[in-house]
This record gives structure tokens, sequence and C-alpha cells, in this order.
């Protein structure tokens, strides 16, 4: 229950972090939220040297509206982006999904930027952001400008992303997706687990036909995945159940979830096509 | 609707829902839980446990703790081997019982993932907990014990020195003593035959408290604080364990958060922090953290269930015979291995059957040790019998309700005595059964269910159906005396007349949650006729209340509760010379009523004299009738004459997502039959609870080990407790048919909502996924186990005319031919 | 050590703090507000509960410097300090026997208590869903759910 | 938990190079993710492996030696048994190495018997299981890219 020792440096500008972040490498973890890092801690799963606290760095708490797209910053809370008008109104597949993330208290702390970074391949925000195309913000010191990620090249392995030792992720930029229907189907045992699985789906429907849509996935693999053969398969259909259902079945193929106490592989694959149906049903208005 | 409604006067305080006197500093914050507790220059202790499942130890060395900064001892198990003893089982089952000694230490060998190997003391617990990641120990592993059949074949030996895995078997056969006919004659004379096999599988209590103790050896006595559910039984075996003058310890349960049976034992913990404080001479604290509670504190259940129900074509049922394999886990705790045996007497629950046999074989394995959890035996069958009505009415294709109804105790056939041999006072099955139906509106769901059949529903309506009596009120010594348990099952009480008036009312029954204060203050304000708020109610401190044998069992308020009335009313018996003297009127002559002494035919308008009047007037002592002693305090031990019998009729309506196999409840119904309330706000409260742990071992709940005998359900993450938004709003009622027992009239209620409430679930989904060929699904009915079974039901043949008569080794399941035959 | 100020039930404390102690620890050992306490260590159970700056958090999953310069209320806060006054939530506790043991009681008091801050009416839905990360054992959370709407209902009766 | 991993590649080198280059323990040692070789000999080998796993970072102490070795039939088994810094429980594993002439290069099946136990082992989620074939993974690609390269030399 008690970590062991670290320093603690909170450091108040983004330089200072990038500065501390190059001068401690991997002895160094990164605390925003740390609504997933504490508990590694007090289980002593960990025991880093320093950890910098970036919670304090005004610059990185924003939401922004870039015009064509909505920038949240890496210290943006899940509660600032419930709260955040712009995400509600231009990423409704986000907002979504974060109303399912843990619990009100851990939602108060925690961070969308903090979760993305950690890259738990059952968190709730992957699939969602996978989906959305977004693009990662990463820094480190003396280069100048962020390094532009995309999702699709964020995500590399369990646990593992894109930012290197020394880089920190800063923000996550999300094109709009004004107007676009969408909805979360997390599936869980117990409310307060993380996702058995989860499917986000955002649908852009013309009088009943489904004219684009977006599938991400939860835990159905080491990264959140994106069905993209679904994607393509669901254009041109109507938004009925009985139309979507033989594109939404094939969710599961060809992906390699895992298998632990909650399901078994085979069981998480049928699940997908079946929440895939749902979700995209719903984002889809049916 | 209740008896006490009808009868109490107007200002009794039985019956009422007062609000609970324990609950204003417990809403503010100014609880004292034990690891509240600061003592000057206190220490901290922090345990090493082991990782594997079964080893040896070759070495351990403890240099680098010794030496690592606010670090003041460290002690293995070679340091304690000669003081430690060896942690009590107080429940010997069998004069063969099997069992390996018990250190609270590991000295040589570790035989369960968790169990202790070192302890280290450091002046902050930060600096124990970094130090005792320096303790270094050297393991040679041995093959360990995991899968509970096996274990039972003696394929592998949990304690190699014991020889065997087999620690007892207990077997009750109605022939044999005389209360019923003979089973293997029922079974083969059987028309129909119901033949299953059922797992209960293993929880983890998860009492929301974690446990600490807190030991300070300053002064002549040492005084522990604990966690604990049972201050006296816990007093008792310290003394006995590690060979202290029993006076010599004080034992206090401050305020306890939760215990369930889980905070029923003598822990390693407590044991080691009391030999820690000697050995430092300083208070000493130890408080778990989440991780070591789930994988060290007692586990609960864990058995395999073999039952074979014989029965007549027109559904009368002929003969029961329960099989139990029982997973003692690695040592016998408190009562680990009397925990089955419990349910030695309820399999036959509320049914006449004319023959019965039950037979317990109760196996080590190298897992966490199992013991009370809440039920205690009694859950595991209620489940079994409640599942085996609900197949036999399948079989019959028949309504599981007229099934129960043509085989269960009438109410006029009250008192009843079982094939198992006990005698149930009271209870009206059909009224509980009558009203529960009403309120859940049987009929209608039934249609709803057949029309969501008849469509293909994705998603089908199930209805789940549990009548259940459980023993409960822990028990009459005698009883427990020809078990071969340790103790009795007697409570203490006293009642204390303050000159000022107020009362103080001590009780042996120690509570953590249950609201004895408030209970007991109705009592004994309806007894003395004094206000509620007059009555302070003291427990769960060895030195206040020398004597008691604490909570468990739903034995506190048909114990517990008429030791206060017993104690009361000698107090009024004692005050009765003094007021006879002081109204100069003849002993006989009095009344006592309302709190007052009145001289009876003395007419309306005497003032009489008040009990709290004569309190004064003993502590004054200046005018006592020749001979009185100046108090009107007095004692009461009480022992039991029998169990009692509380019933009820639970009925639960499960929806299940035929695609996805989750299951959502939507309509719980309970009437519950608990004789006589005295506080229905309590009463209820109990019932929620129970009901939720229940429900969370039909679709929560398991503790997991993997083939090393690792803990993988080791934290909240991963067992997973429901929560409010897993749960819904119940619908409770009760009917009354008071005991006959006791002088309230009452029935236990603590553990009634876990014991009726898993088999209503289950049953429930399994009516809604039955229609596919689903026979049975493993608890906790997981949305994977569910939609596997819908899948594995709607692809598998027909049963094959050749089955089997009896079971295969390894076979679950299986039915006869005849039943085969007699399905409808 | 680091150095840190925080204002805890209404009250400034200026402490030194190793960085690695819990705000749950800080609270309860340094300044002896054992009314919020520990029930686990993978922040499932919501017993530490508190409020920092006036929101609800697991004060097992903040660290004490975390806190500096900012303000937490405990369920030992939550009373009026003069005349002892129970707020709406701890008075709708009691009155639905929304506590057994008592042990899960500051986490569910603070977490409902922000609940209503934020709804001020909740459905009975809403309630189970925004209490979710509050484990109970005792009470099968459904006179914790009462106590809630009972706490709305009588705050709503008294802005009326 | 235990779990048995399998893993096969081929090299284009002699059975008999590819059985000098696995058998060097040292250099085999050195292959695992995360891995320092302290100390080798012919028999055994002692060194640390630190698994990094995201935000849970545990180092296991240990040592190897060869149970079986049959230098006519290219088969090894080696066992490593490692105990994990800060009491955050062991690792064992027993690797079973069994090489055979493919074409014109060398098949190399490797099985592994892994068992973890203690804190890393609790986590229900099944993270262990795939962390395991991820680094066994990266081993195996180790020892086939040093296999290559040494024939390739």
């Amino acid at each position: 229950m008690i970590p062991a020792q670290f320093d603690y440096v909170a450091p108040a500008t983004l330089e200072e972090a990038l500065t501390l972040l190059s001068e401690h490498g991997d002895e160094a973890k990164v605390l925003a939220g740390g609504q997933s890092l504490l508990p590694v801690l007090r289980m002593r799963l960990n025991a880093p040297g320093v950890v910098v606290d970036i919670s304090g760095i005004q610059e990185l708490k924003e939401i922004t509206d870039q015009g064509e797209s909505i920038r949240i910053g890496a210290g943006a809370t899940y509660q600032d982006v419930l709260d955040s008008p712009l995400v509600r109104e231009h990423l409704g597949l986000l907002h979504k999904a974060v109303t399912e993330v843990a619990d009100p208290q851990i939602r108060h702390r925690g961070t969308v930027c903090g979760a993305l970074a950690h890259s738990d391949p059952a968190g709730d925000v992957g699939g969602p952001v996978l989906a959305l195309d977004a693009t990662m913000e990463v820094q480190s010191r003396g280069v100048v400008g962020p390094r532009q990620v995309a999702a699709a090249d964020f995500f590399v392995d369990l646990f593992e992303t894109a930012v290197g030792d020394g880089e920190l992720l800063t923000a996550v930029t999300i094109p709009k997706h004004t107007g676009w229907g969408s909805h979360y189907e997390k599936f869980v045992r117990v409310s307060h687990q993380w996702a058995i699985i989860g499917v986000a789906a955002a649908v852009r429907a013309e009088g009943g036909t489904i004219a684009e849509a977006k599938v991400g996935l939860t835990n159905m693999g080491s990264v959140p995945l994106r069905a993209t053969a679904v994607e393509q398969a669901l254009v041109g259909l109507a938004a009925t159940e009985e139309a979507l259902a033989e594109a939404c079945s094939l969710a599961g193929e060809g992906t390699d979830p895992p298998s632990d106490l909650n399901g078994q592989a085979d069981y998480r694959r049928h699940l997908a096509g079946v929440l895939t149906r749902r979700a995209v049903l719903a984002a889809a208005g049916g | 609707m209740t008896a006490v409604d009808e009868t109490r006067a107007p200002s009794a305080e039985v019956g009422r829902d007062r609000r609970r006197k324990e609950d204003q500093h417990l809403i503010t914050g100014r609880s004292r839980f034990t690891d509240n507790i600061v003592l000057p220059g206190m220490l901290h202790v922090a345990m090493v446990r082991r990782p594997y499942a079964h080893a040896r130890i070759t070495g351990i060395d403890a240099s680098a703790a010794q030496e690592s900064p606010g670090v003041v001892a460290v002690l293995t198990g070679d340091d304690v081997k000669d003081q430690q003893g060896s942690l009590p089982n107080a429940w010997p089952v069998t004069p063969e019982q099997k069992a390996p000694p018990h250190p609270a230490i590991a000295v040589d060998r570790v035989a369960f993932s968790g169990e202790v190997v070192a302890a280290v003391v450091a002046r902050t617990a930060a600096a124990a907990r970094d130090a005792a990641e320096l303790v270094d120990v050297d393991y040679e592993e041995l093959d360990p014990v995991v899968d509970l059949k096996a274990a039972a074949a003696d394929e592998k030996l949990a304690h190699p020195d014991l020889g065997t895995n087999r620690s007892a078997l207990w077997v009750f056969d109605s022939a044999e003593a005389g209360t019923g006919g003979d089973v293997e004659e029922a079974i083969r004379d059987a028309e129909v035959l119901v033949e299953r096999e059922f797992r209960q599988q293993r929880l983890i209590p998860a009492f929301m408290e974690p446990r600490s103790v807190v030991v300070d050896p300053t002064g002549e006595q040492f005084t522990m604080w604990s966690a604990t559910q049972v201050p006296h039984i816990l007093r008792l075996m310290l003394a006995l364990t590690l060979a202290v003058p029993e006076s010599k310890i004080r034992v206090i349960a401050p305020d306890v958060g939760g215990g369930f049976g889980g905070k029923l034992q003598v822990t390693p913990e407590e044991v080691i922090t009391f030999l820690v404080a000697r050995r430092t001479g300083k208070p000493c604290k130890w408080t778990e953290t989440r991780s070591e509670s789930l994988l060290s504190g007692h586990h609960g259940r864990d058995q395999w269930q073999k039952l074979t129900l014989a029965a007549r074509r027109d559904g009368t049922v002929t003969g029961l015979k329960v099989e139990l394999t029982a997973n003692m886990g690695a040592y016998l705790g408190l009562v680990t291995s009397g925990i089955p045996i419990l349910g030695a007497f309820m399999f036959n629950a509320i049914y006449k059957f004319p023959s019965y046999r039950f037979e317990c074989q109760n196996v080590f394995t190298n897992l966490t040790w199992t013991d009370a959890y809440r039920g205690a035996g009694r859950p595991e069958a209620t489940f079994a019998i409640e599942r085996m009505m609900d197949e036999l009415a399948t079989e019959l294709g028949r309504d599981p309700i007229e099934v129960r109804e043509q085989n269960w105790i009438k109410h006029e056939e009250f008192p009843f005595t079982t094939v198992a041999g006990l005698e149930y006072d009271s209870g009206n099955y059909e009224a509980a059964t009558a009203r529960a139906k009403e309120l859940f509106g049987y009929d209608e769901l039934r249609a709803e269910q057949a029309r969501r059949r008849e469509s293909g529903d994705r998603v089908q309506l199930g209805i789940g159906v549990s009548t259940f009596t459980e023993m409960c009120g822990l028990a009459p010594s005698r009883v427990l005396g020809s078990l071969s348990y340790g103790a009795g099952g007697w409570e203490h009480a006293s009642v204390r007349m303050l000159p000022s008036g107020k009362v103080e009312v001590i009780t042996g029954s120690s509570a953590h949650g249950q609201g004895h204060e408030t209970a007991w203050s109705q009592i004994v304000a309806d007894q003395l006729g004094v206000p509620f708020e007059d009555v302070e109610v003291l427990h769960g401190d060895t030195q206040i209340s020398h004597k008691g044998l604490d909570t468990y069992g739903s034995r506190s308020l048909v114990v517990g509760g008429q030791a206060v009335i017993k104690a009361a009313q000698k107090v009024i018996d004692k005050a009765r010379p003094l007021a006879a003297h002081v109204l100069e009127a003849n002993v006989d002559d009095l009344e006592f009523a309302e709190g007052r002494f009145t001289v009876r035919g003395a007419g309306e308008g005497q003032e009489g004299i008040g009990l709290t009047d004569l309190a004064l007037a003993v502590f004054a002592a200046h005018d006592l009738p020749d001979g009185m002693e100046p108090s009107l305090d007095a004692d009461a031990t009480y022992d039991p004459v029998n169990f009692s019998y509380p019933h009820g009729t639970h009925l639960c309506a499960m929806e299940v997502d035929t695609e996805t196999g989750q299951s959502r409840m939507r309509a719980y119904v309970c009437v519950d039959d608990v004789g006589n309330v005295v506080n229905p706000l309590i009463v209820d409260g109990q019932v929620h609870g129970g009901l939720v742990q229940g429900i969370a071992q039909a679709l929560w709940e398991e503790a997991v080990y993997d083939d090393q005998g690792t803990l993988v359900t080791g934290s909240f993450v991963d067992y997973t407790l429901p929560t409010s938004a897993d749960t819904i709003s119940y619908v409770t009622d009760r009917t009354v048919t008071p005991s006959t027992t006791n002088d309230l009239g009452a029935k236990g209620v603590g553990e009634a909502g876990t014991i009726a409430s898993t088999p209503a679930v289950v049953n429930a989904v399994l009516d809604a996924v039955r229609q596919f060929g689903v026979t049975d699904i493993r608890m906790p009915m997981t949305p994977e186990r569910v939609w596997r079974a819908i899948q594995e039901g709607r692809g598998s043949a027909p049963t094959p005319e050749a089955a089997q008569p009896h079971f295969e080794a390894g076979e679950p399941n299986q039915d006869t031919p005849e039943t085969e035959g007699g399905q409808a | 050590m680091t150095r840190i100020s925080v204002k805890v039930d209404g009250v400034t404390y200026e402490d030194e703090v190793e960085p690695r102690t819990l705000l749950v620890h800080y609270l309860r050992e340094q300044l002896g507000k054992t009314g919020t306490v520990i029930g686990c260590d993978t922040s499932n159970c919501g017993a530490c509960t508190v409020h920092l700056d006036g929101r609800s958090v697991k004060s097992c999953n903040v660290l004490a410097v975390q806190a500096d310069g900012h303000e937490v209320t405990t369920v030992e806060g939550l009373a009026d300090p003069v005349d002892g006054t129970l707020t709406p939530v701890q008075e709708a506790f009691r009155d639905c026997h929304a506590l057994q043991c008592g042990f899960c009681t500051p986490g569910m008091i603070m977490q409902a208590t922000d609940l209503l801050r934020e709804n001020p009416r909740p459905t009975e839905e809403e309630v189970r869903v925004g209490m979710e990360g509050n484990l109970c054992r005792c009470t099968g959370y459904h006179n914790i759910v009462r106590a809630v709407l009972e706490a709305a209902a009588q705050r709503e009766g008294q802005r009326a | 938990m235990g779990m048995q991993l399998e893993h096969s590649f081929t090299v284009d080198a002699s059975p008999e190079a590819t059985w000098a280059l696995l058998t060097d323990l040292e250099s085999v040692g050195g292959c695992f993710p995360g891995a320092t070789v302290t100390e080798a000999d012919e028999q055994t080998f002692k060194g640390n492996v630190k698994v990094r796993l995201g935000p849970i970072a545990v180092t296991y102490q240990g040592e190897g030696r060869f149970l079986e070795r049959d230098d006519a039939a290219h088969r090894a088994v080696i066992e490593g048994t490692g105990k994990g810094l800060r009491g955050l429980g062991n690792a064992g594993a027993t690797v079973t190495m069994q090489l055979a002439p493919e074409g014109s290069g060398t098949r190399a099946d490797v099985v592994t018997e892994l068992s973890i136990t203690g804190k890393p082992a609790q986590f229900g989620r099944g993270v262990m299981q795939t962390v395991s074939d991820k680094l066994l993974g990266q081993f195996v690609s180790c020892v086939e890219s040093k296999l290559a390269g040494s024939a390739g030399g």
C-alpha cells in the first residue's frame, strides 16, 4: 500500500518537464492524473527513481478548437473532457467513451492523454481515438515543435507506444466529427471493471443510409484495433439491424484478443461481432 | 402485518424502526477502527509472505532487512518456533481427524501461497514495508496440490508428513440414527431419480475493513485491539496457544468493519503481533493491505457436491443422498473442519424426506485455508437442494413451486422433527410463498416468459424459486458437544442500574455492523421501562464484557438478546423486595409494568415506585431491607434450548441476453419469516446485504488459482465485487410465525438473504435457457459460461438411452434411464 | 521530504512529507483525520474518498504533495463545526439505515455529496451509476441508494 | 502460473554451427530482453533480467544451467530460475531446444515451460501470458539474428 521511495518534481512549464525527462531517461515516470500509475506504485510493481508530475503545467490543460479539429492537452482530465462543450459537439464518440471510464472519482483526476500513454489495451479511450483518426503530439527536449504521430502508428504493443524515453505525449488532436452519430458499447461483468471488450462506433448517415463509419475495438488485441473491413462493408447499408448484421458480425475476425478470467479469445471475437452491430446501430440512431 | 405490531403496547420499543445509535460517530468520521489507534512509541509490523503454494524453506537471509533504516527486529519461524504454538482448530469433527501443525510463521515448509515466512518490525509502516522486500528467502519448490478432486484421490500430498490429504470423513445416516429410512433402499425403489453434481466455488469474505491488530504490552496485561468478530474466543485461544495466562490478556474489538465469518478466526497475524510486542516491549501494529487480505484471510465455500434424489412419479420425494468433498485449504483454522458439517442437517431443508444420508470428506490442498463465510454450510445445503427441487420439477415437467409445496412441511405439522433429527419449532411456508408470489406478480411474469420464448426474443426471461430454512442461533451447548465442537453455545449479559437512572447493558455478543446497541437498547427499554436513550450497550472488550461467545451464525439476537432479557428480569426480581420495602407492601402484591412497581389493588391513582428510583436508593443504601445487598445489577448466561429456524420464499426474475450470455436482474422478491422483529429497519438491512452476497456468488465472485497455486484474483480488480450499478432495489416483506424457543419469538436473520438468494438466481438463469438444452451452469454464471452453455446446449445431441445409471467418476450431471423415461 | 501547505476541513496545515506519502496516509497519520479510511490498494473501493478542491477523489490515489496549495474536505469537515448540524446526506444515511459496519460510509457520503452537487435531482439509475466507484459489503446498496435519493429530496425541500 | 510456449525458426547455417552458438550460455542468455549475464561458464550462468511492461518493472536475479545436453543429437534442456527483487515472486523457465537439418540450413524448435509466481502472476487479466509470449518471441528472434549473423560471417 505504501510505494517505494522516489523523488518528486512538479515542473511548472513544459520546457522544464522535457528537461527533467531527458535528464532522467527511463528512471522517470510521468504522472498526469496518476490514476493508473499510483496503484502500480502502491503494489510496488514499479519503483521509479523520479516521478515527474505534469499536472501543474497550465499550458497542457487546455481543450482548444483548432478549426478542423479539437486539441486536448495532456493535463486535461476526463472530467474536463466531459465538461467541454467542444467535445460534446464535435467528438460525441470520445464523450460517450469517457463516461464509461472507471468511476467519477477517477474521472476527476485521470487524463485522456495519460490513458493513451499508458496504452492499456482494455482502456476505454484508445479505440475511439484510433477510430476518429487522431494525431498525437509527442515532444522532447531539444526538438523544436511536436512530433506528430498518427493514432494508427501510436499504439505499438501491450503498454507500449511511440513515446520514447525522454519524450512526453503533450496532446491529442482529433478531427471534428460534427453531426456524426456515435456510441461506445462496453462489455463488463461488474461496472468498475476494465473493459472485457469495447466497441467504439461513429457513423455519418445520410437519409437512413450509412455514408461513412468508423469502428474502434477495445481489448481485442495488445493494442486498440480499427475494424476497417467492417467500416468499408457498412458504407451504403441501410441503418437497420437486418442490413447491418452481416457486416458487423465480422468485427472479430482476424483479431488476437487475450484469454483470461473474463473470457477466452473465441468468446471475445464473438462478442466483438455482436457489440459492433449494437454500437453501429446505436450510432446510426437505429 | 407482524405479530409484534399487533400485540405491542403503544410505547413499546421492540418492533419499532428505531434509527441506530451506532450511526452518529460513523457518519461524522469519529470511528474507532483498529487501524486508527496510535500509541506512544508504537512499532509497525509488515509480513513477508511466500510466493509459492508449496515449498521447503532452505534459507532465510534477513541481514539486509535488519540493516534497513528504522528496522527494530526481523522475526523468522526459527526465532519463534518455541513460542508460537500451533494455531487452534476448535472443531475436530471426528476422533480420527488428521491435521498438520499450523504455525503462525512457517518454520521449514510453506503450504499455501501467502503464508507468512517472516515479520519485519520497524518504526514506521513504510520502513517495515521497505525492509520486508529485503528479506531474502530461498525455497525448494514442491509440487502443489491445487485441484480438489485430485487432492481427494491422494495423487499428490499437500502435507507429505500426513500421508494423506483426507482430513476427516463425517457421516450422518438417517437409518443409522433412527431418524428415517434407508436411503439406498429409496434409491433402489425410486420411480424418478435425479443425480447431479454441483460446484460450490471458492469465495472470499471481503469485509470492507482490512484486518488490523494492535498489541500493547506495557502494563501488567497485554491489551490487543483486533478487527475481530470473536474477542472472547480470541482471548482464550491466544492464552492456550501461547501459554500466557488468560487473565493477562485483554482483547478489544473496537469498531469492526464487517466480518461475514471472515473475522471469525484466530489469525497468524494476531499471534505474530502479540509475539513481536512481547519481544520488543513496545506497542505494535499490523494492518493488512487488501491484496494480503484476499490472499491470506480465510476463504469460504469450495466444495464439490454430489446429490441423488429419489422420488415417486407423482413428485413425492423419498430419499436424498449427499456426498460432499470439502476443501479445507492448507490448514484447519478455528472452525474450518466443521463448516461443511453445518450443512449436514440442512440439505433436507423444508421437505419431508423419509430417508437421508450425508457424507462429507474434508480434504487438504495447498490453497488458502477455508473457514466460515456468511451462512457457513447452510448456503451450500440450500443451494444444492433448491437446485435439485428445480431439477425434479423439470424432470416431471411441473411448476417448481408446486413440486416444492407437495413436499414441504405444512404449517399445521409444526413442531416437526426432520429426517436429520432437528425439531423445527414453527413456520408457515405456505404463507410466505403466497405473499412472495403476490408481490412478484408470478403469473404475469410466467406469461411474459412464454411470450418471449414464443417470439424467440433475443432476451429471454427466467424465473427462479428458492425456499429455504436454516438452523441459526448457534447453538444449544449439548448439540455442540455431540458434534465435538470445542465450546458451548451460551451467551452472557449483564444489566447494571446506575444511580442516575441510566442503564448499562453488557453483552458477550460483539457486533460489527449488526446494530446490537440499538436492538439491545430497545429490548432493555421494554423490559425495564426506561427510555431507549437511557440504555448504553457495552461490548467487544473482554475487560468490560468479561464473558461471551461473540457474533456469528445469526446467534446474537436469539441467544445474546435472550441473555439480556434474562439479566433484565433478574434486575426486576432483585428490585422487588426493595420496592415492597419502600411501598410498605407485600412482595407478592407488587406488579411491575412500564418501569414502575405498583401494589395490586391499591387503585389507579397510586404512584408506586420507579425502578430507577430504586437504583438510586440502592446506591445510597441508606434504607434497604434487612440482608439485601446494595445492588440491583444482574448477570445472566443463557444456553439456547434449540436452534431457531427462519425460513422464506425468494423469487427472482433474470433476463438473459442469449447473444452475449449477459444476465441482468429484473426483479427480486423475498418474503422471510424471521419470527418477531425487534427492529424492522435493521432486519431489512440484514436481508438486503445478505441477498447481494448470495447473488454475488451466483453471478460474480470466485477466488481463482492458477496451476501453481497462485491466487490470480488477488485484488479487487479481479475479485469482482458488485457495485451499486450492478444491483437493483429489492422487494422485501415478512410473514411472522414467532419462534417458540425464546422470549422474543425471534429467529436469526443475519445469514438468511445469503442462504436463499444464490439458488434463486441460478434457477432463474437456468429457467431462461433450459429451452436451449442447458441443464447446468457453474457459478459464478459469467456471461461467457452462460453463452457457452447455450452454444453447447443448442448443438448437443439428446442424452443417449444407455446413460449410466449412477455417477461415473468425473462425469457430473448424469441422469438415469428411469429419469429420462420419467420426463413428461 | 517536501514541504506542503494544505487546507483540510477549513484549517491550513504546513507539513513536511515524503513524496511517496499518499494523501490518505497524510490525512490519517499526520493530521489524525482517521475518519477517512483505507479499504484497498487498487483504487477500486472508494472508502478513502475525499473532496479535493470540491471534487471527489480517491485519496489513496493522490500523493500528499499533489495536494500542496489545494483544499481538502473529509467526512470530518461536513457537519457544522459549531453546532454539529449534519448535512442532508449524513442525515439521510442515518435515516435510511444506509450503513451497517460503517467502514465504507465516509467514502459513500463524500461521493454522494459530490454526486448531488453535480446532479441535484438524480434518478435511481443515476445514483447507482454515480456511486459505482464505492464498494459496500453490508447493505447491498439498497439503502444507500435510497439515502442518496432522500438527501436529494431533502435538499429540494430546503430550497423550496 | 505455468505455461508452455513454442517457437520454431530456421537459419541458414549448419546444425553444428548453430549448436555451437546455442550452447554458448553467455551469448544465449544475453538474448533475453532486458537481460544482463554477469557470469557464465560451460554449464551455468548467472545474471539478471529486467522485465518492463508499461508501468510495471520487475527485476529477476537468477541463474541457469544445462539439465540435458546431447551434443550429438543437438538437443539441450536449459533450466533458468529467477528470484524477483523486492519480494515480487519468482520466475522459472525450462527451455528445450532441438536442432535438425532443414535444406541447407537448420531448423530449431524451442519449447519453453515458464512458471511465474507471486505478484506478477496475480493479475488475472492474462497480461503475463501476453508478456511472456512477447518476451520469448523477442528472445527467439535475437537468437535467430545472432545465428544469421554468425552464419553470414
